[in-house]
C-alpha cells in the first residue's frame, strides 16, 4: 500500500480515536464520581450537535459569519448539554444513589430516550439526518495520495487539546481530587468540606460539556447529525471506556484508539469483512477483559481484609 | 344516512430510524381514506387503524396479529421493511387477512411464497437492481464499489445489482457490507479511493445514504455516487445538502408529476395538513388504501371476498399508473432512474444531466 | 498426633518494598489459644490472610496438620477447618442474620444441585436443624440477635456484627479459629461477656485451636495460654503473658510506658 | 502543628435533640453543651446512640425536633459540608478512608478547604510529624493499610481542615495501646493549644483523665452530665460500661 | 392483625386475584382511560400495600402464605386463558408476556442472585430459537427435547463468555455480555449460514404428535391456536418458577448470595466463587434458552434482530422493573414493559416518550422497582413470628 494511502488510514484512524475517546472519557467521569455508568452520554451527544446546529442556523439567518455561527453554535451545544446532564444527574441519577447499578443504568437509559424522541419530534422532520454546515475553512493538503482537509486537521487537534485538557483537569486540580473523594466515600468528602451535590452536578457539567463539544465535531467532520447517532456512539463510547479501564482516565482514552484502530484495521485488510469489523472489535473487547479483568489500565488492588 | 364503519389497519415503522417513510405512508393513506370519506358516493365510512412496527419482525408480527384477529378490520396496507414484511406473511395467511404491501422491497415477500392474501403494488428490488446495473453501464461507468447494509434490504441491493452487472459489462472492484447504523465510513472511503471506482453503488437507505455522501466529500473520493430507492427522499437530499448533486437513484415510482393525478394528491396532502412529507413510497402507500377501498366498494367488507377481488386486479388506473398483479399478486412496474438536481430529485429524462448541461462528475 | 495443628515455619510477605512478614516461624497445638499482639501495622491481619489462602507468600511453608495450606485455594482451606473473623466487619448486610451465619456452616453440608431441589424435605429437615442450632448460639452472644435471626445484618450496630461474625466462625466448627480484634469497641462489660463466651466455648471444644489478635490486655490476659508479638513482621517474643507485660522490647514496641 | 489557628471562641450547643434513622428516632430530647477550649466527652453502651448524635450535629443526619447552634449560628438543616467549613473537623467512627486513594492524596482531601497549597503542605507535614507511619507509606493506597493505620489516617485527616472543634467518633479503636496513648496525648495538645473537643470513647479511664466535661447516654437520653470528677463517681455511668452489679 | 389464619389467607387470596383481575382487564382494554385508571389503580394498590400499616401487614400475610397466593396465582392463570380462548391476539399477549417472564427468570438467576449483569439476554434468548430452528429443520427430535437442548445449547454457548465473566465483575461484565450481543447479532446477520438478516423459519411446537399450529379446538369449544401455546409457556414458566425458588430457598441459595456479596468471606468459609457464579451464570442461560426456542416455534420464525442490544435492555428492564430478585415482579414488569407500548398504539409517535417516562418515573419512585425481593426466610414458621 502506498505511504499517503496508510497516512490517510492513520489519521481517519486518529480523528475517530478522538472522537471515541472523548465520548468515553465522558462515560469515565460520570463513573468516577459516583460509580454509575450514565447511558443517556450518547444522546446527550446528538442534544448537543442539534442545538449547535439551531444557533448556527439562526445565526446565520441574522449575519453571515462563519467564526460567529461557530462559536455560538459551540456555547449552544455546552449550554443544552450541560443543561441536560445536571437535570438528568440532579433528578435521576443523585435520587438513586443507593439503588443498586442496573437501576441507575436503566433509568438513565430511558432519559437517553427521552431525549432522542424528544429530538425526533421536536425538529421539524426530525427523523431525516440533517447536514451540518462547514464552518471551518475549507482547504486542503494534499501530499500525494494524502489528502486531509485543514478543517479535519483543525478538529482533531481541537479534540486532542479537549482530551488532554480533561485529563489534567481531573488528575491536577483540586475539582480533580474533590471528584475523586466523593466517589470513594461520599460521607467522608462531606466531612472534609467537599460540597456533595456541588460536585456531582459539576461533574455531570463536565461530562455532558465534553459530550456537547464531540457532537460539534461530529457534525463539524461528517457534515450530518441524525437523532439516532448517538446511540452507537453510546455504545462504543462505553465500551472504549470500560475496556481501557475505569480507574483512570487514560484508560477511556487508551480504549477510544484501541477501538477505533481495531475498526480502521478490519476495514483496511479484508474490504470484504468491512461487516465483520464490529464482530472484530467486540471480540477483541471479550478477549481483553478475559486476559486484564479490570481494564488495560488495571485498578491498583486497593481493597483488602 | 349512516354509513357502516369499514376498518382498515395501516402497519409501518412510525417510531426509530425508519420512522420518516412510516409516518409518509400514514399520512398518505390516511388521505386516501379521508378522501374516500369525503365522497358521497362511498358505500361505507372508512376508518384507517395505524400500528407501529417498530421496523422490528417480532414487533411486527404482534402488531399483525393484532390486526389480523380484530374481526372489524378487513385488509391491510402493510409495510416499508422487508424484514418486517417477510416476517409476516404467515400471519397474515393463516387469518386469511388480505393485504396489500406499498414498501417493502424484498422479492421473497410476494415470490418467496403462494398465499392469496399478500399483494404489492410496488416492485421488488429486481427492478431497480437491473436498471442500476444497464442504466449505469451504458453511460459508461464501468468499475464500482459497492458499500450495502447488512440487512435484507442491502443484501438484496448489492445481490440483483451484481448479478445483473456482469452481464451488462460492469465490473465490481471491491464490496464493503456494512451496519446500517454504522457512522463513520472513512476508512472504506479511503480504501475505495484507493482503488479508484469510476462509481460507489449504495444499497442502503437514506442515513446510510447520506453519510457516504457527506463522507466522500469529506475525504475528497473522486467518484460519482448511485444509490436505490431507499435513498430517494427529501432526508437524503436534505441530510447530505449541497452534495447530493449529480447523485442518481433508482425508484420503482414515477415521479408525481408523471403521475395523471400527481398534482392532484400532492396538493391534497398539502391541504390535509401533515406535518410530514409524504417521502418516497407514500404515493403507494395511498395507492394500495384506494385499491382495498375499491374492492370494498364492490364486494362488501367480506375478507374472502376482498382477497378475491385483490387478486384479480388487473390494468386498475391509480395514482401510480396501471396496477397490474402477476401471478404472485406483484404488481408489475417500470423502474426509472432520477437524478439530485437543484436540491431536488429530477427525472432522469427531464434533467439537465440528460440534456447533457450538467455532467455527473464526481468532484 | 503429636505433631501441631499449625506450624508455620520462614513466613513472609512482601508487598513491593514492604516486608509484612518477616520469616516467622510460629506453631500453634491443638487445645490452645495464642494471644498474638503487635503494634499497628506489624503484620498480624497479614498472617491471617495469608493463612486463609487470601495472600501467597513471598517465601515459607505452612502446614495444618501436616498438610500443606499452601497448595490449596482458599477456599479448600475453608473446607479443611480454618474458621476467622475478619478486623474490618464481612458481613452480607442485606442478607438476613441467619443467611450470615449460615454461610459458616456450609462446608458441611452437601450442596449437589440435584439435593437441593429434588429432596426437599430432607433440606427442609436440615434448614431446621441449622435455624435451632444457629438460635442457640447467639443466643449466647446477645438474645437479641437470636430473636432476630431473619432480620437483614445491616440492621445491627457494629457490635453485634461482629458477634455475628464470631458466631459464622464458630458455627462451622472449625479446628483452627482466628479472631481479629473481637473486643475492639466494646466497653468493658461487653469485652467480660465476650470472653466469658469464648471461655466457655473453648470448653465445650477441647481440641480446638485459637489464635486470638487483641489490643486489649485484659483478654490477651483471660483467654490466651500463650502470647506471641510480632514487630515489623517478625516476632519478637513468645512466651507467658506475665513475661510478656516484663519484656522490655515489647515495652518498648508495643505497650508503652503506660503498662 | 503550629499553623495560624485562632484560639476557640465558639460554643456548640444542642438543645432537644431529637433524630435518628428512616424508621425510629434514636436520639430523644438530647441538650449536650461543648465550650470552647474545654474537652467534652460522651459515653455510653454500644448502640446507646453516641454516634448517632455526632451524625446529627455534623448534619448527616436530619434534625427531627430541637435545634443545633455553633456560635451564632444554627446547625439544623445545614449541609455537612457548610459545617465543616464552619471549623468543625471531624474523625468520623469507623477509621473511614478513601481506599482508592494514597495516603497522601487522602490528607489532601481533608485540606481542599485551604485555597494555598503552600498551608496545607505545611499541615501535611506536621500530620507526619505526628504520625511517623503515615509519612512512611505515604504512597500506598489507603485501603490497603492496616487498621490501625488507617485510624490514624481518619484522624489526620480530620486534622487537616485547621478546625477550632475536633469531633472525634471513638478515634482508638484499634490502635495498639501505645498508640492509644498517643492519641489521647495528641486530644491534650489540641486543648492546650486552645482548641475545643468533643470525644467519643470507649476507653473510659484515660477519656475521663483528658475531658473536663461529660455525659452518659443510656438508650439515646442523657442519663448523666457533669464535671468529669464527678461522672467518674455516678451510678449511670457504671451502670452503662461496667454492668450493674 | 390478628394473628390468626383465616383473614391472612384471605389477604392472600384477594392480593393475586386482584393482581390479576387487573391485569386481565389490561389484556383487553382498548380506550386510553382504562390503561390510564389500571396503571393508576396498580401504583394505588402498591402505595397502599408498602406505605399503610394494614397494607403492609396485607404484605406480609401474603408473604406468610406463600402457598395459598401461589395457588390463587396459577388458578387466576387459567381463569384469564379460560376467558380470552378465542382472543388470539390476548393470548400471543399472555404467551409472550409469560416467556419473557420465564427469560426473566433465569436472568434474574444471573443478575439477582448471581451478581452477573447479563445485557446479552436476547443474544441467548435468541440463540435458544436458532437451535430450536436448526433441530426441527434437520432431524426430528421429539420437540420437548428440542426445547431443552435450546437451553442446554445456551448454556454452553455462554461458556464462551464465563471465563471474562468469572474474572471480572461489575461494569466489566456488563460491557463483556454487551459486546457479546453485538457480536452475536452481528455474525448471525453478516453470515449466511443460519438464514442471514432473514433468519430462519421454524415450525409450529407439536409434542406427542399434537401440532400447535393446527389445534382450533380443545373438547369441542372453539379456541385460538394460540391458547396452547399460552397454556405452555405459563406452564413453563411456573416450572422455571418453582425451581427459582427451590434454589433460593437451599444452601444453594445462600452459597450463590454469598459469593454476590462478598466473594472473599464466601471462599474463607469454604465456597468456591467460580463455581457457584458458573451455575447461576448457566442455569440462568438454559431457562432464557428454552424460553426462546418456545418462543421462536410460537413465532414461526427467528432472526438476528431479536438477538439486538434494545431486546436486551427490554428484558433488563423487565427485571429491574419487576424488583433484582423478585419473581412475581418479573410477571408484573413483564406485563408493563411488554404491553404498555402495544396499549399506547393510538398515540404512536409519542409512544416511546412516554414508555420511557413510565419506566422513569417507576424508577425514580420506587428505586427497588415494583416488588422489591423479600429477605430470605428459612425454616418452619414459629421461629420468624417470635
Ligand atoms: N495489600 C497490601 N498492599 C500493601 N501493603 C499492605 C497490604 N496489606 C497489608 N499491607 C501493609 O502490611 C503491613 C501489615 O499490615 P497488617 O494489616 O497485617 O497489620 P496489623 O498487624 O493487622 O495491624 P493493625 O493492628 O493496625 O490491624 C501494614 O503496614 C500494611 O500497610
Ligand atoms: N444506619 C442505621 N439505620 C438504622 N438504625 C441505626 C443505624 N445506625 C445505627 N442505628 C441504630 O441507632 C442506635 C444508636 O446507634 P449509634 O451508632 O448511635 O450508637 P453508638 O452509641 O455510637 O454505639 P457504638 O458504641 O457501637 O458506636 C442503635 O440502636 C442502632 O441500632
Ligand atoms: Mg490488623
Ligand atoms: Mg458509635
Amino acid at each position: 500500500m502506498d505511504i499517503g494511502f496508510l497516512a490517510q488510514h492513520l489519521f481517519n484512524g486518529l480523528m475517530l480515536g478522538v472522537i471515541y475517546a472523548m465520548i468515553a472519557l465522558g462515560f469515565s467521569l460520570f463513573f468516577g464520581v459516583l460509580d454509575v455508568i450514565k447511558f443517556s452520554h450518547g444522546d446527550v451527544v446528538t442534544l448537543g450537535a442539534f442545538a449547535a446546529l439551531g444557533a448556527i442556523a439562526f445565526v446565520g439567518s441574522v449575519v453571515p459569519l462563519p467564526g460567529l455561527a461557530l462559536v455560538l453554535g459551540l456555547l449552544a451545544a455546552i449550554a443544552a448539554s450541560m443543561a441536560a446532564g445536571m437535570v438528568i444527574g440532579g433528578t435521576l441519577v443523585l435520587p438513586l444513589r443507593n439503588a443498586p447499578p442496573v437501576n441507575v443504568l436503566l433509568i438513565t437509559l430511558m432519559a437517553g430516550t427521552i431525549l432522542r424522541e424528544a429530538i425526533r419530534l421536536g425538529v421539524p422532520n426530525g427523523g431525516n439526518p440533517k447536514p451540518f454546515p462547514a464552518l471551518l475553512p475549507d482547504r486542503r493538503i494534499e501530499i500525494g495520495s494524502f489528502s486531509v482537509g485543514i478543517d479535519s486537521v483543525t478538529i482533531l487537534l481541537a479534540g486532542l487539546a479537549v482530551v488532554v485538557a480533561t485529563h489534567h483537569l481531573v488528575t491536577r486540580t483540586r475539582l480533580g481530587l474533590a471528584i475523586r473523594a466523593v466517589a470513594q466515600d461520599p460521607e467522608v468528602a462531606c466531612l472534609s468540606g467537599i460540597d456533595f451535590r456541588r460536585t456531582v452536578l459539576g461533574t455531570f457539567a463536565l461530562g455532558s460539556a465534553l459530550a456537547a463539544v464531540a457532537g460539534c465535531m461530529l457534525g463539524l467532520y461528517y457534515r450530518e447529525i441524525n437523532f439516532s447517532m448517538g446511540l452507537v456512539l453510546g455504545v462504543i463510547g462505553f465500551a472504549a471506556a470500560v475496556v481501557g479501564g475505569l480507574g483512570s482516565l487514560l484508560g477511556p482514552i487508551l480504549g477510544g484508539f484501541l477501538f477505533a484502530g481495531v475498526q480502521t484495521l478490519v476495514t483496511i485488510t479484508v474490504p470484504s469483512a468491512s461487516a465483520y469489523k464490529d464482530v472484530a472489535a467486540f471480540a477483541v473487547v471479550i478477549a481483553l477483559i478475559g486476559l486484564f479483568p479490570t481494564g488495560l489500565i488495571s485498578e491498583r488492588a486497593s481493597e483488602r481484609v | 344516512e349512516a354509513k357502516d364503519t369499514v376498518k382498515i389497519a395501516f402497519i409501518g415503522p412510525l417510531t426509530g430510524g425508519n420512522a420518516a417513510a412510516g409516518v409518509g405512508g400514514r399520512n398518505s393513506s390516511m388521505l386516501a381514506v379521508q378522501l374516500r370519506n369525503a365522497d358521497p358516493k362511498a358505500k361505507f365510512a372508512y376508518e384507517l387503524v395505524p400500528f407501529d412496527d417498530e421496523c422490528k419482525p417480532n414487533i411486527g408480527v404482534q402488531v399483525a396479529t393484532k390486526a389480523a384477529a380484530d374481526r372489524a378490520i378487513v385488509a391491510g396496507v402493510t409495510h416499508y421493511c422487508s424484514a418486517v414484511g417477510i416476517a409476516t406473511v404467515d400471519t397474515y395467511a393463516r387469518f386469511k387477512l388480505p393485504v396489500v404491501v406499498w414498501g417493502a422491497i424484498l422479492p421473497d415477500i410476494t415470490y418467496g411464497n403462494d398465499y392469496k392474501q399478500i399483494h404489492r403494488v410496488n416492485g421488488t428490488m429486481i427492478n431497480e437492481g437491473k436498471l442500476a446495473a444497464q442504466f449505469l453501464t451504458a453511460r459508461g461507468f464501468k468499475t464500482f464499489a459497492v458499500v450495502h447494509d447488512t440487512t435484507d434490504y442491502g443484501k438484496g441491493q448489492n445481490k440483483y445489482f451484481s448479478e445483473y452487472l456482469k452481464p451488462a459489462g460492469g465490473e465490481i472492484v471491491a464490496t464493503f457490507p456494512v451496519s446500517p447504523d454504522q457512522q463513520d465510513f472513512t476508512a472504506e472511503l479511503t480504501r475505495i479511493k484507493e482503488l479508484k471506482p469510476d462509481m460507489i453503488f449504495v444499497g442502503g437507505l437514506t442515513p446510510l445514504g447520506v453519510r457516504v455522501r457527506s463522507q466522500m466529500e469529506r475525504l475528497g473520493v473522486d467518484a460519482r455516487m448511485a444509490g436505490v430507492s431507499g435513498i430517494m427522499t427529501a432526508g437524503f437530499l436534505e441530510g447530505a445538502g449541497a452534495a447530493a448533486e449529480g447523485t442518481i437513484s433508482f425508484h420503482n415510482g414515477a415521479p408525481l408529476s408523471k403521475y395523471a393525478d400527481g398534482q392532484a394528491f400532492a396538493d391534497a396532502y398539502a391541504r390535509a395538513g401533515f406535518r410530514e412529507d409524504p417521502d418516497a413510497y407514500g404515493p403507494f402507500a395511498y395507492s394500495a388504501a384506494n385499491l382495498i377501498m375499491d374492492a370494498v366498494e364492490k364486494v362488501g367488507p367480506d375478507r374472502a371476498k376482498i382477497t378475491a377481488e385483490l387478486n384479480a386486479t388487473k390494468g386498475r388506473p391509480s395514482l401510480i399508473g396501471e396496477i397490474n398483479f402477476d401471478d404472485h399478486r406483484q404488481n408489475i412496474v417500470t423502474a426509472n432512474v432520477y437524478v439530485a438536481q437543484g436540491g431536488k430529485w429530477v427525472f432522469w429524462p427531464d434533467s439537465e444531466y440528460a440534456a447533457g448541461k450538467r455532467t455527473i462528475a464526481g468532484r | 498426633m503429636t505433631a501441631p495443628l499449625l506450624a508455620c515455619s520462614g513466613l513472609t510477605m512482601r508487598f513491593g518494598g514492604l516486608v509484612a512478614l518477616d520469616g516467622l516461624d510460629i506453631a500453634v497445638e491443638r487445645g490452645t489459644t495464642i494471644g498474638l499482639v503487635g503494634p499497628n501495622g506489624s503484620g498480624k491481619t497479614t498472617f491471617f490472610n495469608v493463612l486463609t489462602g487470601l495472600y501467597r507468600p513471598s517465601a515459607g511453608a505452612a502446614a495444618l496438620a501436616d498438610e500443606d495450606i499452601f497448595a490449596k485455594s482458599p477456599q479448600a482451606i475453608g473446607r479443611a477447618g480454618v474458621a476467622r473473623t475478619f478486623q474490618h466487619c464481612r458481613l452480607m448486610l442485606d442478607q438476613s442474620v441467619f443467611d450470615n451465619i449460615a454461610l459458616g456452616a456450609l462446608r458441611h453440608r452437601h450442596l449437589g444441585l440435584a439435593a437441593q431441589f429434588f429432596r426437599r424435605r430432607r433440606l427442609r429437615e436440615e434448614i431446621d436443624a441449622l435455624v435451632d442450632q444457629v438460635r442457640q448460639l447467639a443466643n449466647r452472644f446477645n438474645p437479641a440477635i437470636a430473636t432476630a435471626l431473619f432480620e437483614p445484618a445491616g440492621s445491627f450496630t457494629m457490635i453485634d456484627r461482629r458477634r455475628i461474625e464470631i458466631c459464622r466462625a464458630l458455627i462451622a466448627n472449625p479446628r483452627l479459629l482466628l479472631l481479629d480484634e473481637p473486643s475492639a469497641g466494646m466497653t468493658p462489660e461487653e469485652t467480660r461477656r465476650l470472653m466469658d463466651d469464648l471461655l466457655e466455648f473453648r470448653r465445650e471444644s477441647p481440641d480446638l485451636a485459637v489464635i486470638l489478635v487483641e489490643h486489649e490486655m485484659d483478654v490477651i490476659r483471660r483467654v490466651s495460654n500463650r502470647c506471641i508479638v510480632l514487630n515489623f513482621g517478625r516476632k519478637i517474643f513468645e512466651g507467658s503473658f506475665e513475661a510478656l507485660i516484663e519484656d522490655r522490647d515489647v515495652q518498648t514496641a508495643y505497650l508503652g510506658s503506660g503498662h | 502543628m503550629s499553623t495560624t489557628r485562632r484560639a476557640a471562641t465558639r460554643q456548640l450547643s444542642v438543645a432537644r435533640v431529637t433524630s435518628g434513622y428512616d424508621r425510629a428516632d434514636v436520639l430523644k430530647e438530647v441538650s449536650i453543651e461543648v465550650r470552647p477550649g474545654e474537652v467534652t466527652c460522651i459515653l455510653g453502651a454500644n448502640g446507646a446512640g453516641k454516634s448517632t448524635l455526632i451524625r446529627t450535629i455534623l448534619g448527616l443526619n436530619r434534625v427531627r425536633a430541637g435545634a443545633i447552634a455553633f456560635g451564632g449560628a444554627s446547625l439544623a438543616g445545614m449541609p455537612p459540608h457548610r459545617i465543616v467549613a464552619l471549623g468543625i473537623g471531624v474523625v468520623p467512627e469507623g477509621n473511614r478512608v478513601l481506599p482508592r486513594m494514597t495516603v497522601a492524596e487522602n490528607l489532601q482531601v481533608g485540606g481542599l478547604l485551604e485555597a494555598q497549597p503552600r498551608k496545607v503542605a505545611e499541615r501535611m507535614e506536621a500530620m507526619f510529624a505526628i504520625f511517623p507511619r503515615l509519612k512512611e507509606r505515604r504512597a500506598q493506597l489507603a485501603g490497603t493499610l492496616s487498621g490501625g493505620e488507617r485510624s490514624m489516617l481518619s484522624i489526620a485527616r480530620g486534622l487537616m481542615t485547621d478546625p477550632e472543634l475536633v469531633v472525634f467518633d471513638e478515634p482508638s479503636l484499634g490502635l495498639s495501646p501505645l498508640f492509644v496513648s498517643e492519641v489521647f496525648a495528641i486530644v491534650r495538645h489540641l486543648k492546650a493549644m486552645d482548641l475545643t473537643i468533643l470525644l467519643v470513647e470507649q476507653n473510659v479511664r484515660q477519656t475521663l483523665d483528658v475531658a473536663d466535661h461529660g455525659y452518659v447516654l443510656s438508650q439515646g437520653r442523657v442519663v448523666a452530665a457533669g464535671e468529669t470528677r464527678m461522672l467518674r463517681e455516678d451510678p449511670e455511668l457504671h451502670k452503662a460500661y461496667f454492668g450493674v452489679h | 392483625m390478628p394473628g390468626n389464619g383465616l383473614p391472612k389467607r384471605a389477604a392472600a387470596v384477594a392480593i393475586p386475584a386482584l393482581a390479576f383481575a387487573g391485569l386481565a382487564w389490561l389484556l383487553g382494554a382498548e380506550r386510553e382511560w382504562e390503561i390510564v385508571t389500571i396503571l393508576v389503580g396498580f401504583l394505588a394498590v402498591l402505595v397502599v400495600l408498602d406505605r399503610t400499616q394494614p397494607g403492609r401487614a396485607v404484605a406480609a400475610a401474603c408473604r406468610a402464605e406463600r402457598s395459598v397466593a401461589n395457588a390463587t396465582a396459577v388458578i387466576a392463570t387459567l381463569v384469564v386463558l379460560w376467558t380470552f380462548r378465542e382472543e388470539h391476539f390476548a393470548l400471543l399477549m399472555v404467551a409472550t408476556v409469560a416467556l419473557s417472564a420465564t427469560a426473566c427468570v433465569g436472568l434474574n438467576i444471573q443478575m439477582a442472585f448471581g451478581g452477573i449483569a447479563n445485557f446479552a439476554a436476547a443474544a441467548f434468548f435468541t440463540l435458544g430459537a436458532y437451535t430450536a430452528a436448526v433441530l426441527t429443520g434437520h432431524t426430528a427430535l421429539p420437540h420437548l427435547l428440542v426445547l431443552a437442548a435450546g437451553g442446554a445449547v445456551t448454556s454452553v454457548l455462554g461458556l464462551v463468555l464465563l471465563l471474562p465473566v468469572l474474572r471480572t465483575r461489575g461494569h466489566y461484565v456488563a460491557l463483556v455480555t454487551i459486546a457479546f450481543g453485538l457480536l452475536l447479532r452481528n455474525l448471525l446477520e453478516v453470515n449466511d449460514t443460519f438464514g442471514g438478516p432473514q433468519g430462519m423459519k421454524i415450525p409450529a411446537f407439536a409434542p406427542f404428535g399434537f401440532d400447535f399450529g393446527t389445534i382450533t379446538s380443545i373438547a369441542g369449544i372453539e379456541v385460538s391456536f394460540y391458547l396452547p401455546y399460552a397454556l405452555a409457556a405459563a406452564a413453563l414458566f411456573g416450572m422455571a418458577f418453582l425451581a427459582a425458588r427451590c434454589l433460593e430457598l437451599s444452601w444453594i441459595g445462600i452459597a450463590i448470595d454469598a459469593v454476590r456479596t462478598d466473594p472473599i468471606a464466601a471462599s474463607t468459609f469454604g465456597l468456591s466463587p467460580a463455581r457457584w457464579k458458573a451455575t447461576a451464570f448457566l442455569i440462568g442461560n438454559a431457562m432464557i434458552g428454552v424460553a426462546g426456542a418456545l418462543y421462536g416455534m410460537m413465532n414461526g420464525f427467528v432472526n438476528p434482530n431479536g438477538a439486538g442490544f434494545g431486546e436486551s435492555l427490554t428484558l433488563i428492564s423487565i427485571v429491574v422493573l419487576g424488583g433484582l430478585g423478585n419473581l412475581w415482579g418479573t410477571v408484573a414488569a413483564s406485563a408493563v414493559v411488554l404491553a404498555l407500548p402495544e396499549k399506547l398504539q393510538p398515540i404512536q409517535e409519542y409512544r416511546l416518550l412516554i414508555f420511557a417516562a413510565v419506566v422513569i418515573a417507576i424508577l425514580r419512585f420506587r428505586p427497588g422497582g415494583l416488588l422489591p425481593r423479600p429477605l430470605r426466610v428459612l425454616g418452619s414458621r414459629d421461629g420468624v413470628e417470635a
